[in-house]
């Protein structure tokens, strides 16, 4: 076990304190104190009171950012006195990068439009239910109503937001096998 | 470097070198890890305990002769680098076997035959010791991690990926989907049991089959196979029979 | 302009500070002294006495994170010492590591850029298209146009990512290639 492993390795107040705001930071979940017990080897009483020292501490310098408790886990997250220039911030940085999964659920709708979740399901072989969202939100994919089959699924198309953002006149500009060869050499 | 340290211990007689082919035009060799001639040509003055400034050229290319040949005895093709290399080290040791000119003496010192070579492996040197370093560095940096994701991270309507990003993923998928699909295949592979208790079962049930039939639903070859056994098996132990009105007629399967 | 519209309400050195680590957590790439000059309407030398300061901040508390400067921005990272246990949550190996060739290959490119295949070959002593391919593919390096000169070979340089994958503020804190100068023995 994982506790067994770094818990022999006795940490000071200090460096319990400093490893939970690492592992809370990295976390893309806000952070349970379970799961925290399970990594540090440490019993709930210990890990209480450093998440208590850390928020203090984050309190205490004014920080920008704070530590709090959400949905049953620990985050850290900016505060909203400072929201206005975040936002501002938001606005002007440069275009965010899609995630491999998202990527891959969105190459399957573009060239297997109009398709359901099932089918993607099918050639990724894995869920895709969050890159959908995902997708959607950044409007690169509309629904394309139900396929009438079992179920009545949604079937997802590409935008023309997509074709905007991918540079494309319309779909038929999409490259195939032949032109990546011409690329690549 | 870890494998910088392996390098030293490089078993110089028993070594089996790989010829590795990275590319369709490019093949590499790897004996122990000697990337190319320069690399091995440290390698020897390090083992000769010699001085890189000084280098005793005549027992240098004696080695460097000998590796080559090992490299042959294993009949490899020699990457064209090891050659040209060994016909430098061959023609600088004949230079200096050469008396020096007459009356140049007086005029200009006179140029080492071997300075160039030092020079070059002193500038390899250096960017290997560079190559250490940015070794190290990112191990360092493996050390470290940046946050997770948060709220704001999804919420960029903007992204940046190219079209060819979109295909190459795409290609990918399409891979990774034809592999699954014949690992599928090969999980429903029937055993001859399930084969001879399946045509049992409908046949119990119908009382007569069609042969024909029941190829006709399979679609492997191995499945045909299988379901051929199967029905010989069936005809052999049980109380059933096959029956042919004509020839070339379809052939059931009964019961007696 | 972003500067006038928040550069009116005037903000303690303390918010200042708080606002800065705020942008640096939310930006998903190291955040330029430049974005946040644009953002906050603030002048460089206010913004870079205030990123001092966070820094300062951060070594003081013995926090389990680090503000640094890296690829040309400012970025909060988990410190190296809890990198153990950071793993063993987030299930993580350290990534493959780059062969010597394609290390080799790597610090001339990073030394010597722009620099052509054939340059390369002729300090490595050896072919290295394959080496090339590797960090081409690894974003370490990008093409940098082509060389002038017969056969107008590719040039190429090191990458953003490349700053950022061996923890560089920029190329100038490359150890100069002299500083490798020791003798083989």
């Amino acid at each position: 076990m994982a506790s067994e492993a770094t818990a022999k390795q006795r940490r000071t107040t200090g460096e319990l304190v400093a490893t939970v705001e690492a592992l809370i930071f990295v976390a893309d979940e806000p952070l349970t104190v379970r799961m925290m017990i399970n990594v540090l080897g440490e019993d709930k009483e210990t890990i209480e009171s450093a998440l208590d020292a850390l928020q203090a501490e984050y309190e205490e310098r004014e920080s920008g950012l704070q530590v709090r408790e959400i949905g049953g886990g620990w985050q850290i997250s900016t505060r909203t006195q400072y929201h206005e220039e975040i936002r501002e911030f938001l606005k002007t940085r440069p275009s965010a990068k899609l995630s491999l999964a998202s990527l891959e659920t969105l190459s399957v709708i573009a060239y297997k439009q109009p398709v359901t979740v099932p089918e993607i399901l099918e050639i990724r072989g894995v869920q895709s239910a969050s890159s959908i969202k995902t997708l959607l939100d950044k409007r690169l994919i509309v629904s394309k109503g139900r396929k009438e089959t079992v179920g009545r699924p949604m079937q997802y198309g590409t935008s023309k937001d997509f074709l905007i953002q991918f540079g494309l006149k319309d779909l038929s500009e999409l490259p195939s096998i032949e032109d990546f060869e011409d690329l690549v050499q | 470097m870890e494998q910088q340290n392996e390098q030293f211990e490089f078993d110089f007689e028993n070594v089996k070198p790989q010829i590795v082919r990275q590319s369709r035009d490019e093949f590499q060799l790897h004996m122990g890890e000697f990337d190319g001639p320069l690399d091995l040509l440290l390698y020897l003055i390090r083992r000769e305990e010699a001085n890189i400034f000084d280098i005793p050229i005549a027992r240098i290319t004696d080695e460097y002769l000998k590796y080559i040949s090992v490299l042959e005895k294993f009949d490899v093709a020699v990457a064209a680098e090891f050659l040209v290399m060994a016909a430098t080290l061959i023609e600088i040791k004949s230079k200096m076997l050469l008396p020096a000119e007459p009356g140049l003496e007086d005029e200009e010192e006179i140029q080492d035959p071997r300075q160039e070579l030092v020079d070059r492996l002193l500038e390899y040197q250096q960017y290997k010791n560079a190559a250490e370093m940015l070794w190290s560095r990112a191990t360092v940096e493996q050390a470290t991690f940046t946050r997770g994701t948060i709220e704001s991270d999804d919420n960029n309507l903007e992204v940046s990926a190219t079209i060819f990003d979109l295909f190459e993923h795409f290609q990918k998928i399409m891979e990774r989907h034809k592999e699954e699909v014949k690992l599928e295949i090969e999980r429903e592979e029937m055993t001859l049991a399930e084969m001879v208790a399946s045509i049992k079962a409908k046949i119990l049930k119908e009382k007569r089959l069609s042969v024909l039939e029941i190829f006709g639903q399979l679609k492997t070859r191995y499945e045909l196979v299988l379901a051929f056994i199967s029905i010989l098996e069936i005809v052999r132990i049980e109380s059933f029979r096959l029956r042919q009105k004509n020839t070339f007629e379809d052939i059931i399967l009964e019961t007696v």
